[in-house]
């Protein structure tokens, strides 16, 4: 079977998940693999939320934003990309590849884009295969003890 | 009484492996520490004392009790079975041997029976090891103080006593003595090897650490006293970090936490040490917290080993193995507390 | 390892939810053991508590309010806690539903002493939600086949509004009684409360019951308790004959964990019930 | 060149009691003899009797910073430090967590610090390896010249160059470790938070039992709080008793901080942590 891998997509409020809404209703085509929570800024993302994803076992996290300059908060998305950046610097230190990890700026009207990233951030991932470094050793089910 | 030489230590090891479980000080980056041992060869005894006491053998940092699905009904909650064959406990030092003694008074002789401490109090044989009577102490510990010589056999099933390359083993409960016909890797010991293991557990008595000694009815009284002395706890606890190190590696620390850890809808109920120095530790659903300050809880942890536990349960709860002391990341001595406290 | 182990709760079911004060985050559970064996062996006396236990939350310790001769069920009203710490288990338990199955572990801790009350006339103080406990020590003692063990029962209930009054069914029904003098206070009551008005000390000092062979049993806010105290010394009421019951963050409810210490006591499995005269042999960190 | 470690101590010892005798400080920061001499404890001398106790030698490692959070506001404090101490009562100013004018800052040059727990000379390799204090209001003993015996980051070359599989295995090994007693947070002069979040329970970011995952949580997001704030001290390594090598990965920490953001932790009061602030023309190459 072909592995299939799962995609945490983080989304800010007002652009990358404006943006995927727009892919949905141009009927873009993109891979399925990607769940995406919706965050009101991606400054909000804390840095555990990522940490997290990977040990309940995402094969990867993309996080999307608005345009440096353009965030609807002024500035969120400056704090955030620097705060991002370190985080992917933590990450590949630990030992993750960092093609799993991946920030893009991407707006309300970018539709294209995003189905574009999605689809590229999937391919990647799947040649990566998948993450089990961080992924936590599920408890055994009930049945089985 | 029985011997062997040093160097084949791991053949006892290997025939205590075929009987069960062997738990025993291996050399670990960080220092010497108890494990349950795989390969007959791990077993070292070159070490002064291990990092972390042994009372992880009988009180391990986590112990699960239940395993649950978290959306199914509680009656299919499942107890987790422990399914224990013999174990043996290799190379415990006196001072440690004696905590099994304080833990067993809290955790299997009064109130409420400790199922997890019992069960595996009793499958486990111990095998005391003598302290070097001839070798300077570490400069840490403080057992003679508290009436502990360096080669006890009291509450070893079978003790050990280092003579030269040889290592000398005796039979101190019928438990041990059992288990010693039984081994066939160990030779008869001479009888001047009977006599020097006799003058050595005497000697051991002799054998002085720091401080002298003190009638624990004293200090718990004292204790007690000046427990509202804020001036005085606020003097001793002013390096304290309030970090968990001493309480962790600790033998006679005995305060642990139940917690529920799910991942999705799977998880188990289990109980995982904890520490008194923690700011946590005492904090109420409603907010109140009792010990915020950080001499509020090093004053709980020295009275409660020094004076509290004296007092109900008639012994005191510190073997002075030093490991707090040797591991405190600021050289907080507690016993030096305790010995500034009888001067107040 | 499951029989006879201290640490794992036996299974109940919600059989009954009360709504006990008009800000909903007081409610009543009542619960039924779903093995008889478990209720065979669950005799308690009031003044113990018990853990509830909700299996992906943890475990609380709540005083249990139901008296043993109610048979059949046991009660507990829990307050929705966490204005600092999110309290998980009251939270998830307050959202629960009539027939859901929790645990229960218990009963532990002492109770009041009965044996001690008896024969004696006994003042309860109780104040706001901490009347939980005082509830169970009543029921038992207007029991019929108890009543006549005691001596004359005088409640003094206060709380900060009528709404926040807990059992108000049970303290209307107490008012109509005469083996038992009921007296409800609240701090401020509005229109349409027709009782007394005051604080609780106030109330004590106006009532002013005699302390001859006699004990009181006070449980509330600890700023009631400290203001209502002096109000009973002045009466005559030495320590040894004032009770109440502690609070202290716990765990394994058995004496074990050490987390609920002071002094030389767990108040676990050594209280929650004191005297004030053992209260005072014990140092102040609690 | 070798320091002179008495020398420090008495004039430490003269330092402070003219500051106690003048009234300008209430509480000096510095060191005491502990159980023996080879193991010191921090001290907090209050009147100027208590002076005598103060001790300086070369296992006086402790980093007095992590105490000044201790004290209500306002309370005027001297403080001895080393260099990296002096960082850290820089980063604590920078975020407010002292005044700069509360603070008599007692600086002591110094090199070859020895780790009382295993008697070895502390050197760059654990440490940020300078020997000056950056802020400091009275300097005592001599200035220190020369450069690290190896830089700062060096140590960390060796690990960068390992496969990432090979890093994962080495951290997963480290980790395991811990037994999660929490002194690292402790130690640290800049791990004040109180709750810190991993004793959060709702939402809780990692379980309390000393298993990989939690461990792995609560390390990497402590990696990550310190992020640019972290002034490479070393306590936390040397206050665990497992031996967890955390200073390499707060080195890397701070070396990509570094290189990304031009600016290097506590160097200066006038700057704002790196991670609560930004410029409009930060490159997006940071985040490839």
């Amino acid at each position: 079977m072909l592995f299939e891998p799962k995609i945490l997509g983080i989304a800010c409020n007002w652009c990358t998940y404006t943006g995927a809404d727009l892919a949905g209703t141009t009927r873009l085509q993109y891979p399925q693999n990607l769940r995406v929570v919706r965050v009101m800024c991606s400054s909000r993302i804390n840095p555990s939320f990522i940490f997290r994803a990977f040990q309940l076992g995402a094969d990867g996290v993309l996080v999307g934003g608005c345009h440096p300059g353009d965030c609807h908060y002024n500035t969120g998305n400056l704090y955030a990309r620097r705060r991002l950046a370190v985080t992917k610097k933590i990450l590949e230190f630990a030992g993750i590849e960092p093609g799993r990890f991946r920030v893009e700026w991407i707006s309300a009207s970018e539709g294209n884009k995003f189905a574009e990233v999605v689809t590229e951030f999937t391919k990647q991932v799947k040649n990566l295969g998948p993450q089990t470094k961080f992924k936590i050793e599920q408890q055994p089910s009930l049945e089985k003890i | 009484m029985k011997k062997t030489a040093i160097q084949k230590i791991s053949d006892l090891a290997a025939e205590l492996l075929e009987k069960g479980t062997l738990v025993a000080p291996i050399k670990e980056d960080a220092g010497f520490n108890f494990r349950e041992i795989s390969d007959a060869k791990q077993v070292d005894l070159n070490f002064y004392n291990t990092l972390m006491s042994p009372k992880s053998a009988f009180f391990p940092q986590t112990e699960d009790f239940v395993r649950y699905n978290k959306n199914k009904s509680v009656l299919e909650a499942q107890c987790v079975d422990m399914n224990l064959g013999p174990v043996f406990l290799f190379g415990v030092r006196p001072c440690d041997v004696k905590s099994f003694e304080i833990m067993d008074i809290h955790f299997s002789g009064t109130g409420a029976v400790d199922p997890y401490w019992k069960k595996r109090r009793e499958a486990t044989t111990i095998f005391g090891y003598a302290f070097d009577p001839n070798a300077p102490a570490d400069g840490a510990d403080f057992y003679s103080t508290l009436g502990i010589g360096a080669a006890d056999p009291e509450g070893s099933d079978i003790f050990m006593i280092k003579k030269g390359d040889d290592l000398l083993f005796k039979a101190v409960t019928p438990k041990g003595e059992n288990l010693l016909a039984s081994l066939s890797s160990l030779a008869d010991a001479s009888k001047d090897e009977i006599k020097y293991f006799d003058e050595t557990v005497v000697s051991g008595r002799s054998f002085k650490t720091r401080f002298t000694c003190v009638d624990t009815k004293v200090i718990a009284k004292k204790l007690e006293d000046i427990f509202h002395k804020t001036e005085f706890w606020d003097k001793v606890s002013e390096a304290c970090l309030s970090c968990g190190v001493c309480t962790f590696v600790c033998p006679t620390c005995y305060c642990f936490d139940i917690c529920d850890e799910t991942l999705f809808s799977q998880g188990v109920r289990r109980r995982v040490w904890d520490a008194c120095m923690f700011t946590d530790f005492t904090l109420e659903a409603s907010g109140h917290n009792p010990r915020t300050k950080v001499y509020q809880r090093l004053r709980q942890k020295i009275c409660h080993k020094y004076s509290f536990h004296i007092r109900k349960y008639g012994v005191i709860s510190c073997v002075g193995c030093g490991r707090c002391t040797r591991n405190c990341p600021v050289n907080i001595d507690i016993f030096s507390i305790v010995d500034e406290a009888l001067k107040e | 390892m499951c029989s006879n182990n201290p640490y794992i709760p036996m299974p109940v079911e919600i059989i009954k939810i009360i709504d006990e004060v008009d800000t909903h985050d007081i409610k009543s559970f009542r619960l039924k053991f779903l093995n008889k064996e478990d209720e065979a062996k669950f005799k308690y006396l009031p003044g113990q508590f018990s853990e509830l236990s909700i299996y992906g939350k943890g475990e609380s310790p709540i005083g249990i309010a139901s008296s043993p001769t109610e048979p059949g069920y046991v009660e507990f009203t829990v307050q929705r806690a966490g204005a600092i710490q999110p309290g998980l288990v009251t939270a998830a338990l307050h959202d629960m539903d009539e027939g859901a199955k929790i645990g229960l572990r218990g009963p532990l801790g002492n109770s009041w002493p009965i044996e001690f009350l008896e024969k004696k006339n006994i003042v309860v103080v109780g104040g706001g939600f901490a009347f939980t406990t005082l509830r169970s020590l009543i029921n038992y003692m207007l029991y019929s086949d108890n009543r006549s063990r005691f001596g004359e029962i005088t409640v003094i209930y206060g709380a900060r509004t009528s709404g926040l009054l807990l059992y108000k069914d049970e303290l209307a029904a107490w008012e109509k009684r005469d083996d038992i003098k009921t007296i409800i206070t609240v701090d401020k009551g509005d229109e349409t409360w027709k009782g007394r008005e005051g604080f609780v000390p106030a109330v004590c000092k106006d009532i002013a019951p005699s302390p001859k062979n006699a004990v009181v049993v006070i449980c509330g806010p600890p700023i009631m308790i400290k203001f209502t105290l002096p109000v009973f010394f002045e009466l005559g009421f030495s320590k040894e004959n004032i009770l109440t019951s502690l609070e202290m963050r716990m765990k394994c409810g058995i004496g074990k964990c050490g987390r609920c210490n002071v002094g030389y006591k767990y108040v676990c499995s050594d209280g929650p019930v004191f005297s004030l005269a053992e209260l005072d042999e014990l140092p102040r960190d609690f | 060149m070798s320091i002179n470690f008495k020398k420090i101590e008495d004039s430490l010892k003269a330092e402070a009691k003219k500051l106690l005798e003048e009234g300008k400080v209430s509480i000096v920061l510095a060191y005491k003899k502990g159980y023996d001499d080879k193991h010191p404890m921090p001290y907090v001398a209050r009147k100027i009797s208590d002076v005598e106790n103060i001790v300086f030698n070369e296992y006086c490692t402790a980093n007095m910073a992590r105490y000044l959070v201790r004290y209500p506001r306002g309370t005027k404090i001297a403080i001895a430090v080393k260099a990296s101490d002096s960082r850290a009562v820089i980063q604590l100013i920078q975020e407010d967590k002292v005044k700069r004018e509360d603070l008599i800052v007692l600086g002591i040059p110094v090199y070859g610090m020895k780790n009382f727990k295993t008697g070895k000379t502390i050197d760059s390799k654990t440490t940020c390896g300078i020997y000056n204090p950056v802020l400091y209001d009275v300097l005592l003993g001599e200035e220190v010249h020369g450069q690290p015996v190896v830089p700062p980051y060096g140590v960390l070359i060796e690990y960068e160059k390992i496969d990432k599989d090979a890093r994962w295995a080495f951290w997963e090994k480290e980790f395991d470790r811990c037994i999660r007693c929490y002194a690292c947070r402790k130690a640290c002069p800049m791990c004040y938070c109180d709750p810190c979040f991993i004793d959060q329970n709702k939402p809780k970011w990692g379980e309390k039992s000393p298993e990989s995952h939690g461990n792995l949580m609560y390390h990497l997001t402590r990696f990550h709080h310190l992020a640019g704030r972290c002034i490479d001290c070393g306590e936390c390594s040397r206050a665990c008793p497992v031996d967890i090598p955390l200073y390499l990965f707060h080195k890397k920490v701070a070396k990509e901080c570094e290189e990304m953001f031009g600016q290097a932790a506590g160097m200066s009061i006038e700057d704002k942590p790196v991670l609560v602030n930004f410029r409009v023309d930060d490159s997006d190459k940071i985040l490839e």
